[in-house]
C-alpha cells in the first residue's frame, strides 16, 4: 500500500494490487551477440527520472498495461494498454521535481 | 474436439468448495439444477432478519457463469434477463446469474465475433447482503464501494482479502465478491471471521430470494 | 485525596467507584479517570522508572504526549497512564524499577552516573578482553528494556482487524481548527471522516473553557454525516493511505484530501532536575484540574515563555492552588499579567527556572533572571512547578506527506513553509492557534478541501479570501515570543532533553565535541529523539542545543527525519486478522475425510500421503493409484494463432502437434534457464491446452500474457487452474478402471499413450490425457472442479477391486524419481538450463524464427554445461538429504543431490544430483558429502524403472 | 576505557576540499570508510577523500537490520562473507571502539521440506568452507529460542527444521561507521560529508575528475562505493551496471527485557527479528518488487512484517511499534555484489549489495584496498567482477531465498 497505478480497465488501485514487470527494454534480434543478449536479460538503466515499465493487473484483470512514472516520486504521469501508449517518452529528460505551494497561514 | 469437457451437465451433483463450511453452520440442502444448494440454516425468518438488519452471507458458487472473448460490444455492466454482463476489459467480459437466466449458444451479440468459455468452477462467490454488508468487506478488501465510486450494477476487480477477486454491487446493501474456486474455504473463512463480530450470519437461498422479492 | 470540589465540565462521575490496582495494590478513582487522574488522586507521584538512570518519573503532560507515565496494563506495557481510561479491575504496573518502584536498585547509575556514563559509553568500554564482551553483553541487555512480557504464549489473544475506510476528506485532529474543517467540508457535500486522537473533541479548548460550544459543533458535524472517531491516532501518512488506531481497529482511511489539524504540543523547559515528578506542563496541570477535578498541587511555581504559563496560573489560581510566583522568560507582560498582579500574585518578568529540589517529588523551585547571577536566585517551596516552553506545531504527519518545514525565528519553533498537493494544514499546526484564527483556518482548509474534490458553490469560493483576510489580520497583531535559551542550571544537575533516553544537555554539548555535530549524528550517538515520544518532547530542545554547542542558528542544525508511526501502536493493531490465504482443490475434503498428511505444496495444501506412502506407491505398481492433480496450472490457448504462439513461447514445437495429441514442454527465459514444465494437448486446431506445473501456473499464466501483451498475435488466453480439477488414475490396472466408468474406448489401440480424449466418465464431462509421469499407464482426468468429489469418488469405488489407492505427493516423488523425470523447482534451479537438466532433445533450434530464449539456447548447444543433472543409486542403502553436496577429489563442492528416496519397488535407494559433466555417465562413481559424512554413489543416466517407456506404452 | 573520560573529537573538523587526492572513494558509508581504512592502514596510502552527500552512514550503513553472517549458498559467497564475520570479529579492537558485535547465533527457518533442502545444501557448503553452519530440528530450536512459538499444530508455517548458524548475530551498525570513519581519519584520510559527487569526468578512458557541489577534485583512482545511487555514479563514469533500485523496510519496538536472543529469519514468511542490546526487537522484511528512489515507506510493510512477527511470538501483540524506515537497496540479478574493476580503468565499484552490504564491510574495505594499492583483483572477489553478466557466469545466491538476512 503505497502509490496508486490506474489499471486501464478496472481503474485505480493499491500498487500491491498489481505486479511489476520492470522497465520497458527492447529485446535484440536473432543476430545478437551473446554480450548484446547479456546486456538484454540483466543491464537496466535503472533511471532516476521518468521512466516507462510494465505492470500487470495480478488482483484484478489479469492484463499488462505501461506506467509512466517518475521512480523519484512515484508520481504516476499516465497508464495505457500497450496499443494506446503514446509515442516517445523513451528515457526523456527527467522532469523538475513536484512542484510545490505555500502552507496555508 | 474442443470445450465440452468445461460444461457442467451431468446427472451428477455439482458442489460448492465452501458446503462443508456450510454445513458445519448448519445449512440445509436442496439440490437444485444439479446443485447443491444451502436453502436455509434452521430459521429462515431470523436469517431474513440479519438480512434487513446486519449482514448475511450465502454461497452462491452455483450461479452459472460465461466468459465472453472478443468484441463483446458491452459498455458498462448491464442487467439481461436476471443475468449480469458484466466487460471487464474491451476484449473480454463475464456473465453470471442463475444457469435458466444464460445466454444460449446464439444469443451473444451476433454481429460480433465473440467467443464463449464456460467458467462457472473458476469462481466461487458469496453474497453480503445488510446493510452492514459494505463494513463487512472494509474489513479484508481496499476497494472503494461507497456509492458513489461503486454504484449498483457495477463490476470492480481487485484484491479481495490479498486474493485476486471480484465485487459486484448488485443492489444497495447488496455484494456479490467472485474468487477462485480453490480458495473458497479460505474466503468462507474470511466472511465467517468479519461478519460474525460485526452481528452477521450465513444465510440460505430463501433468505436471499426473500430479499429478491 | 486531592479531589477538588465538584464543578461543572468535569469528566468524573462520583458515582462510580471503580477499583483497579497499582503494583498490586488496590486504587479506586471515578467512572471517566484515566489512570493517571485516578493514581494522581491518590497521592501517587512516581508511576514508573526512567530508561536509563532509573530516575522517578510521573504526570507531566496529562495528554499522551510525554514518555514519564508509561506504565504496564494487565501485562502489556506501553500505556500512557494520563490518557487511559479507568477499567474496572484492572491491573496497572510500574515499568522498569526492581526490586520495587520506590526502591530501585538500579537508580545507581544516576547517582555515580553522570561523569560515567557520557553518551557513547559503551563504544568506549568492555572492548578488551574480546572473550569477556559477551558477560558484559549479557549483564547490558537484562539492564536495559522497559517493559517485560510473557516469556510465552500459544497464541495471540487480542482480536484485532483492518477496516478501510474511503473518503472526501480525512482531518486529522477533533480541536476547533479540525471541527471546523469537517463542518465546512461536510457542508459542501463531502465525505468527511475525522480522527481525534484524545476521549474526546475540543483540543486547546478543554483547557481553556473546559470544551464549551465544542460539543454543538460536535453534534453538527454528526447530524451533517461526518464519520467522528475519537481515541483514534493517526499513525502516518502512506501515500494517501492514513492508518489511524482506534482501540481494536485499524481504519486505513484513503481520502482525496487531507486536512491537518493536529495541532501543537507543548514544550518543557531545561533546567536542572526538569524530570522530577511534580513538574508539570501548564496545559497538563490544567486537564488535571479541569477534566478530573484533581489538584495537581497544593502551592505552585509556574515558569513560561508565553501567555500560556499565565493563564495556567490564572487557573490554578482559580482552582485553590498557591501560586508562590510566576516566572515569565519575556520582558512584556500583558492583560494576563495585569490579572495576576491584581490577585497579588508575583510575575517575575525576565526570570526563568534553574532547578527543581527533590527527592521523591518537587519541593522547590529556583528561579534566577535570565543570565543573571546566582546571588539573584530565588528558591521557592513549591509541590508543583508548572512549566510552559512555548508550543512546537505538530507537523510529522505532514512531513510524512512531504510537507516541509522552516524555521521561524519569530515563533520559536520550526513552521510550515511549504504543502504537497492535497494535503491542508489548519489551526495551531498551520500558526493559526490564537482564539481569533484558530475557527478560520479550519475552515478556510475545511473549504479547500471540498472545492479541491469538485464540491461547493458560489458562496464558499466568495468565502475563502475573506478567510484569508481575517487570517491575515489575525496573524498581524501578534506577538512575537521569545526564545527560551535551551538550557538553565545544566551545572547543578541533569537537565534532560530527551526523558525518553535519559539524555541531558551535557550529553548533547559532549557529543558535538566529539564530532557528531550534525543533528542526525547527534540523535543516532546520543539517541535523542529516538524514545517512545517520537521528539514531541526532545526534538526542538535538542535542536537548540545542538545551535547553542555549534554555533549555529537553529535553522542550519535543521530537523531529522519525520519517521511513521506518529504514536507507537501495538503490533496487534498492525497486524489485522491472522488469517492467511490457502488455495485447496475441490476435492479437498475428500482427502481431510481419508486423514490426509496436509501440507503446503506452493500456495496449495495437498497431501503428501494417506499414512503410508510406500505403500501407497506400491500399489500403483501392483494395481492402481488415484493423485489429485487439481493444483497444476491449466491454460487454454485458443485462436488462429495459438500454434505460433506457442512455437514463440517453447524452444520446441507446438505448431504441428496434430489435434487430441500430447506433446511434453519446458519454458525457457530469453536466458535459457528453465522456468517451468508441464503437458501441451492440441484439443482443435485453435485449442491448445497447457498444463503447468503446480507453483508455476500464475507466473507462467504473467509470462504467456506478457509476452502476448504487445503481439499482434490472435491468441486468447483462459487460466481454467481453479475450474478445473484433475486427478491421475494410474497402475496396471488403471486401463479396467477407467473402462468401468467411462465411455471413451480406452483400449490402447483406440487410445494411445500421449493422446486425449474427451468424454463422459461417472457422467461427468471429462477431458483424459493419457500420460505417464509415474510410469506406469495412467490416465489424468480434468473435469469440472464442482464435480471433483464425483469423479474421486466414482473412481474409488470403481478401483475397490483393483486394489486402487490413493496416493500423495510422496508417494508421487518416489514413482517419477524411478522414471528419473525431472521436477523443474526441485532437480532445478534458477541457473538451470535444458540441456544442464538432460533435456536437450526438448529445443529445436532447427525451428524456424524466434522464439523465447533462441539466442542463448544456441550459445549453450555449444557448450557443455559444467554441471549435469543424472541419476544415482546408493551402495549401502544411505538415502542422503536432498541438498547433499557433491564434492570433486579434493573435497570441494562441486554439485548437489536434488533428489532422494528409498524406491520399494527397486529395493534400493535411488535420486539424481548435478555431478560435473565430465562425470555424468553410467557406472561413474561419486562422492557425497552429507552432514560431514562421505557417501559414494553410483551414476545412472537412465530411468530406473521401465526404462524404455514399454510399461508406459502398454 | 580510559577513553571515556577524555573527551576527544572523533573525526577531524571539516576542511576545504584539496585539488586533487590518489584516491576518491564516492560514498561514506560502511564499505567506502572500510575501503579508506584499509587504504591507510595496510597500505599506507593516506591521500584519500571520502566524499559522503549526507553525514556518514547516512545511507545503507545506519538502515540496515545489522545481521552479520556467512552461512551463503554458494562457495564463492560463503568464503567471501566468512573472510568478514572474520574481520568482524577483531574489529571492536582494532578500532579500539566497542561495535557491540554480538555473536548470538543466526537461525534460518524452514517451514517445508523445499526449503529443508536448501538449508541442508547451505550447512554442508558452509561446512566444506570451514563455516559453522548446520541444520538443526525443533528441539534444538526451542532451546536457542525459548520464547519462539515453535512446535504449534495449527501454524501456518509450521517450523520444520532451521539453519543454525552460531557465529552470526547483530552488530551495532553506527558503531562500525563511526569506528572505521576515526580509523581513517586517524591515518589521514579526509571525511567530506555534505559533499555531493555530480559528475565524473573521462579523459582517455579513465576518470580524471570528480566533480562535487563543493568544487571539483582531481583523481588518480575512483571508487563508487554507494548504495542507491550506485547505478547513477557508474553512468557518470560510463560504466553500465546491472542493478535495480528498491526499497527495503525495518522497524523496531519500544524497549523491552530480553526475550530474544538470536536472530530469527523466516524466508518464507518474509522477516526476519532480532531483539538489540537496548531492549528493542528489530524487525525487517523483504524488499518491495517495483524500483524507485523514493525512501518512503509503505503501511504494507508494517502490516505484513507485524503479522509474520506475531506468529512466532504472539507475546508480542501488545508490544509497540516505534519506528519504521526504508532505505534503498541495490539488487544485482543474481543477489551476488558487483565489486572490483570495470571497463573504466581506474574507476572500481563496489555495489550491488541487496541485503548484504553490511555484512561485507570489512572484506570489502580490505580486498578493495589492495586492488588500489596492487592493481591486482584479490582471489576472494575475482568471481564478482561485473563482466560476470556479459559473460553469463552469474554467482546464484537467488535460491537462497527471497529475504535472507
Amino acid at each position: 500500500m503505497s502509490f496508486l497505478l490506474a489499471c486501464p480497465n478496472c481503474g485505480v488501485r493499491e500498487v500491491s494490487d498489481f505486479g511489476y514487470g520492470g522497465e520497458i527494454s527492447s529485446r535484440p534480434g536473432a543476430g545478437a551477440d551473446f554480450r548484446q543478449l547479456n546486456a538484454y536479460n540483466y543491464f537496466r538503466r535503472n533511471v532516476a527520472g521518468v521512466q516507462r515499465e510494465w505492470w500487470f493487473h495480478r488482483s484484478g484483470c489479469r492484463a499488462w498495461f505501461i506506467a509512466e512514472r517518475d521512480t523519484r516520486t512515484n508520481r504516476v504521469m499516465f497508464t495505457a494498454l500497450p496499443k494506446d501508449v503514446p509515442p516517445g517518452g523513451d528515457s526523456g529528460p527527467a522532469e523538475g521535481p513536484e512542484p510545490k505551494r505555500l502552507a496555508v497561514s | 474436439m474442443s470445450l465440452e469437457f468445461l460444461t457442467l451437465d451431468a446427472p451428477a451433483v455439482a458442489r460448492s468448495p465452501m458446503e462443508r463450511q456450510a454445513r458445519a453452520a448448519g445449512a440445509r440442502f436442496e439440490v437444485r439444477d444439479g446443485w447443491n444448494v444451502a436453502v436455509d440454516y434452521g430459521a429462515p425468518e431470523r436469517e431474513r432478519e440479519i438480512c434487513r438488519t446486519a449482514a448475511g452471507w450465502a454461497d452462491v458458487s452455483h450461479l452459472a457463469k460465461l466468459e465472453l472473448q472478443g468484441d463483446h460490444g458491452l459498455a458498462g455492466v448491464t442487467r439481461r434477463g436476471g443475468a449480469w454482463w458484466c466487460p471487464v476489459s474491451d476484449r473480454r467480459a463475464l456473465v453470471l446469474g442463475a444457469r435458466g437466466s444464460m445466454p444460449g449458444p446464439d444469443e451473444t451479440e451476433p454481429e460480433a465475433r465473440v467467443h464463449v468459455v464456460e467458467v462457472t468452477s473458476n469462481f466461487a462467490a458469496l453474497t453480503l447482503i445488510g446493510p452492514l454488508a459494505r463494513e463487512v468487506v472494509a474489513r479484508f478488501c481496499a476497494l472503494d464501494l461507497r456509492p458513489q465510486a461503486t454504484p449498483v450494477g457495477s463490476l470492480r476487480p481487485g484484491s479481495v482479502a490479498r486474493q485476486p477477486g471480484m465485487v459486484l454491487r448488485e443492489g444497495e446493501h447488496r455484494f456479490m465478491l467472485l474468487f477462485g474456486w480453490a480458495i473458497g474455504e479460505y474466503m468462507w473463512t474470511v466472511v465467517q471471521d468479519a461478519a460474525t463480530h460485526l452481528g452477521g450470519g450465513p444465510v440460505g437461498q430463501s433468505a436471499l430470494e426473500g430479499a429478491d422479492a | 485525596m486531592s479531589r477538588l470540589p465538584e464543578h461543572p465540565g468535569e469528566r468524573i462521575d462520583r458515582q462510580k467507584v471503580i477499583r483497579f490496582s497499582f503494583d498490586g495494590k488496590t486504587v479506586e478513582g471515578f467512572e471517566g479517570d484515566t489512570v493517571g487522574s485516578a493514581l494522581y488522586a491518590a497521592g501517587r507521584r512516581t508511576f514508573s522508572r526512567s530508561f536509563k538512570y532509573h530516575r522517578r518519573r510521573g504526570l507531566m503532560c496529562c495528554s499522551g504526549q510525554c514518555p514519564n507515565c508509561i506504565v504496564a496494563v494487565d501485562g502489556a506495557p506501553g500505556a500512557r497512564a494520563c490518557t487511559e481510561p479507568l477499567r474496572e479491575g484492572m491491573r496497572v504496573e510500574h515499568l522498569n524499577a526492581r526490586p520495587g518502584l520506590e526502591f530501585d536498585a538500579m537508580r545507581a547509575t544516576d547517582l555515580v552516573g553522570g561523569p560515567f556514563t557520557p553518551p557513547g559509553f559503551y563504544y568506549k568500554t568492555f572492548i578488551r578482553p574480546r572473550r569477556l564482551w559477551p558477560l558484559y553483553e549479557k549483564v547490558l541487555r537484562h539492564a536495559a528494556g522497559l517493559g517485560r512480557l510473557p516469556r510465552q504464549q500459544p497464541e495471540r489473544m487480542w482480536r484485532t482487524e483492518y477496516r478501510r475506510r474511503h473518503a472526501d476528506v480525512l482531518v486529522v485532529g477533533g480541536g476547533v481548527a479540525g471541527l471546523e474543517a469537517a463542518r465546512a467540508a461536510s457542508r459542501l457535500g463531502a465525505d468527511v471522516v475525522l480522527a481525534e486522537e484524545g476521549p474526546e473533541l475540543g483540543g486547546r479548548r478543554l483547557v481553556d473553557e473546559a470544551g464549551e460550544g465544542i460539543a454543538a459543533l460536535a453534534q453538527d458535524l454528526r447530524a451533517g454525516g461526518v464519520e467522528v472517531l475519537t481515541r483514534a491516532s493517526a499513525l502516518g501518512y502512506f501515500d494517501g493511505i492514513v492508518p489511524v488506531w482506534q482501540g481494536d481497529t485499524l481504519h486505513q482511511v484513503r481520502a482525496r484530501r487531507h486536512v491537518f489539524a493536529t495541532g501543537g504540543i507543548e514544550q518543557p523547559l531545561l533546567f536542572a532536575g526538569n524530570d522530577l515528578p511534580g513538574v508539570m506542563l501548564s496545559d497538563g496541570a490544567r486537564r488535571l484540574a479541569s477534566l478530573y477535578s484533581v489538584k495537581p498541587g497544593s502551592r505552585a511555581v509556574v515558569v513560561t515563555t508565553s501567555d500560556r504559563g499565565l493563564h495556567a496560573a490564572l487557573a490554578l489560581h482559580e482552582v485553590g492552588v498557591e501560586i508562590a510566583a510566576v516566572a515569565d522568560l519575556r520582558q512584556l507582560s500583558g492583560a494576563p499579567a495585569q490579572d495576576l498582579g491584581e490577585r497579588g500574585i508575583r510575575v517575575l518578568p525576565r526570570h526563568t527556572v534553574v532547578e527543581a529540589r527533590g527527592g521523591k517529588a518537587v519541593a522547590q523551585a529556583v528561579l534566577a533572571p535570565v543570565g543573571g547571577e546566582e546571588a539573584d536566585e530565588r528558591p521557592l517551596d513549591c509541590d508543583l512547578l508548572v512549566v510552559s516552553g512555548g508550543s512546537a506545531p505538530a507537523t510529522s504527519l505532514l512531513l510524512q506527506a512531504g510537507a516541509r518545514t522552516a524555521y521561524d525565528a519569530a515563533r520559536g519553533g520550526f513552521a510550515l513553509s511549504e504543502l504537497p498537493d492535497g494535503v491542508q494544514a489548519a489551526g495551531e499546526v498551520a500558526g493559526a492557534g490564537e482564539p481569533d484564527s484558530v475557527a478560520p483556518s479550519g475552515e478556510l482548509a475545511g473549504l479547500e478541501a471540498a472545492h479541491a474534490v469538485g464540491l461547493g458553490d458560489e458562496r464558499s469560493g466568495a468565502r475563502v479570501p475573506e478567510l484569508r483576510e481575517a487570517l491575515a489580520v489575525a496573524r498581524a497583531g501578534r506577538p512575537a515570543v521569545a526564545v527560551p535559551p535551551p538550557a538553565s542550571g545544566a551545572r547543578r544537575g541533569k537537565c534532560f532533553a530527551c526523558l525518553c533516553e535519559d539524555v541531558t544537555s551535557k550529553d548533547i554539548a559532549y557529543s558535538v565535541k566529539e564530532g557528531y555535530d550534525s543533528i542526525e549524528l547527534c540523535k543516532r550517538y546520543t539517541t535523542v529523539t529516538m524514545g517512545p515520544c517520537q521528539g514531541r518532547m526532545c526534538q526542538l530542545p535538542s535542536i537548540a542545543l545542538m545551535a547553542q554547542e555549534t554555533s549555529q542558528s537553529l535553522a542550519d542544525v535543521g530537523t531529522t527525519t519525520a519517521r511513521p508511526p506518529w504514536r507507537s501502536v501495538p503490533m496487534g493493531v498492525l497486524a489485522g486478522r491472522p488469517i492467511d490465504p490457502a488455495k485447496r482443490s475441490a476435492i479437498h475434503g475428500r482427502h481431510r475425510d481419508l486423514g490426509a498428511n496436509v501440507k503446503w505444496a506452493g500456495d496449495w495444501r495437498r497431501p503428501y500421503d494417506y499414512g503410508d506412502p510406500q505403500a501407497e506407491a506400491l500399489a500403483v505398481h501392483h494395481g492402481a493409484g488415484l493423485i489429485d492433480v487439481s493444483t497444476l496450472g491449466k491454460l487454454l490457448v485458443r485462436g488462429a494463432e495459438a500454434g505460433a504462439f506457442l512455437d514463440r513461447v517453447y524452444p520446441n514445437r507446438f505448431s504441428d502437434l496434430r489435434p487430441r495429441r500430447i506433446r511434453y514442454g519446458v519454458v525457457s527465459s530469453d536466458a535459457g534457464r528453465i522456468l517451468d514444465d508441464g503437458t501441451i494437448c492440441r484439443l482443435d486446431q485453435e485449442t491448445f491446452y497447457v498444463t503447468t506445473t503446480s507453483s508455476g501456473a500464475g507466473a507462467i499464466e504473467e509470462w504467456f500474457s506478457w509476452w502476448l501483451a504487445d503481439s499482434d498475435l490472435e491468441v486468447r488466453l483462459t487460466d481454467l487452474t481453479q475450474g478445473v480439477g484433475a486427478v491421475n488414475l494410474a497402475g496396471p490396472r488403471a486401463r479396467e478402471i477407467i473402462s468401468a466408468v467411462t465411455d471413451v474406448d480406452c483400449s490402447n489401440e483406440a487410445f494411445p499413450y500421449l493422446d486425449a480424449r474427451q468424454g463422459r466418465l461417472a457422467g461427468v464431462r471429462c477431458l483424459i490425457l493419457r500420460i505417464g509421469f509415474v510410469g506406469e499407464v495412467g490416465y489424468e482426468i480434468h473435469f469440472p472442479a464442482a464435480y471433483g468429489e464425483h469423479v474421486w469418488d466414482a473412481l474409488l469405488e470403481a478401483g475397490r477391486p483393483y486394489g486402487i489407492r490413493p496416493f500423495g505427493l510422496e508417494p508421487q516423488r518416489i514413482l517419477r524419481l524411478q522414471k528419473l523425470h525431472v521436477l523443474v523447482g526441485q532437480d532445478t534451479d534458477s541457473e538451470s538450463t535444458p540441456f544442464g537438466a538432460a533435456m536437450p532433445w526438448i529445443v529445436k533450434l532447427d525451428k524456424d524464427g524466434d522464439f523465447i530464449g533462441r539466442s542463448a539456447l544456441e550459445h549453450y548447444a555449444r557448450e557443455t554445461p559444467a554441471t549435469s543433472l543424472v541419476g544415482f543409486t546408493m551402495s549401502d542403502g544411505h538415502v542422503p538429504s536432498e541438498g547433499a553436496v557433491v564434492v570433486d577429489e579434493r573435497g570441494t563442492p562441486a554439485g548437489q543431490v536434488t533428489s532422494s528416496r528409498y524406491s520399494p519397488v527397486l529395493g534400493r535407494v535411488i535420486g539424481m544430483a548435478w555431478v560435473p559433466s565430465a562425470l555424468a555417465r553410467d557406472g561413474v562413481s561419486i562422492t557425497i558429502s552429507d552432514e560431514g559424512q562421505k557417501l559414494t554413489a553410483e551414476l545412472r543416466t537412465r530411468p530406473f524403472y521401465d526404462p524404455d517407456g514399454e510399461v508406459l506404452r502398454s | 576505557m580510559l577513553d571515556i573520560f577524555r573527551r576527544r573529537r572523533m573525526w577531524r573538523r571539516q576542511r576545504e576540499l584539496k585539488g586533487s587526492y590518489d584516491v576518491v572513494i564516492i560514498g561514506g558509508g560502511s564499505h567506502g570508510l572500510a575501503t579508506a581504512y584499509y587504504l591507510q592502514r595496510e597500505h599506507g596510502i593516506r591521500d584519500v577523500a571520502v566524499l559522503e552527500q549526507r553525514y556518514i552512514g547516512s545511507g545503507a550503513a545506519g538502515r540496515n537490520t545489522t545481521i552479520l553472517r556467512s552461512n551463503y549458498k554458494t562457495l564463492e559467497g560463503a568464503r567471501f562473507y566468512d573472510a568478514s564475520v572474520k574481520l568482524y570479529e577483531g574489529l571492536s579492537q582494532e578500532l579500539d571502539f566497542n561495535l557491540l558485535f554480538s555473536q548470538c547465533g543466526h537461525l534460518t527457518l524452514a517451514h517445508s521440506d523445499r526449503a529443508m533442502f536448501v538449508m541442508a545444501n547451505r550447512a554442508e557448503v558452509n561446512r566444506l568452507s570451514g563455516i559453522d553452519s548446520r541444520v538443526i530440528y525443533p528441539e534444538e530450536i526451542k532451546r536457542l529460542a525459548p520464547a519462539m512459538r515453535v512446535d504449534n499444530p495449527h501454524a501456518t508455517y509450521p517450523i520444520v527444521g532451521a539453519l543454525y548458524h552460531p557465529p552470526g548475530g547483530i552488530i551495532r551498525h553506527d558503531a562500525v561507521v563511526w569506528g572505521l570513519a576515526r580509523g581513517a581519519d586517524r591515518g589521514g584520510v579526509e571525511i567530506h560529508q555534505n559533499t555531493e559527487v555530480t559528475g565524473l569526468e573521462r579523459t582517455n578512458g579513465r576518470v580524471t575528475r570528480v566533480r562535487t557541489n563543493r568544487g571539483t577534485v582531481n583523481a588518480g583512482q575512483v571508487l563508487n562505493c554507494t548504495a542507491g545511487w550506485s547505478t547513477l555514479i557508474s553512468d557518470m563514469a560510463g560504466v553500465p551496471l546491472p542493478i535495480t533500485t528498491h526499497i527495503l523496510q525495518a522497524c523496531v519496538t519500544e524497549p523491552m527485557k530480553p526475550l530474544l536472543d538470536v536472530v530469527v529469519v523466516s524466508s518464507q514468511m518474509h522477516v526476519y527479528i532480532s531483539q538489540t542490546d537496548r531492549g528493542e526487537f528489530l524487525m525487517g522484511a523483504e524488499i518491495e518488487p517495483w524500483t524507485t528512489y523514493r525512501m518512503q515507506g509503505t503501511l504494507n510493510f508494517l502490516q505484513e512484517v507485524s503479522r509474520h512477527t506475531l506468529e512466532l511470538f504472539p507475546q508480542l501483540e501488545r508490544a509497540r511499534l516505534l519506528r519504521s524506515w526504508a532505505g534503498l537497496c541495490d539488487l544485482s540479478p543474481d543477489y551476488s555484489p558487483i565489486l572490483g574493476k570495470t571497463e573504466v580503468e581506474n574507476f572500481h565499484v563496489s555495489a550491488g549489495w541487496g541485503t548484504y552490504g553490511f555484512k561485507a564491510a570489512p572484506i570489502v574495505g580490505k580486498t578493495l584496498a589492495e586492488l588500489v594499492a596492487t592493481g591486482r583483483t584479490p582471489e576472494l572477489i575475482a568471481p564478482f567482477a561485473v563482466e560476470r553478466f556479459y559473460e553469463d557466469k552469474l554467482v546464484s545466491e537467488l535460491a537462497a531465498a527471497a529475504v535472507s538476512h
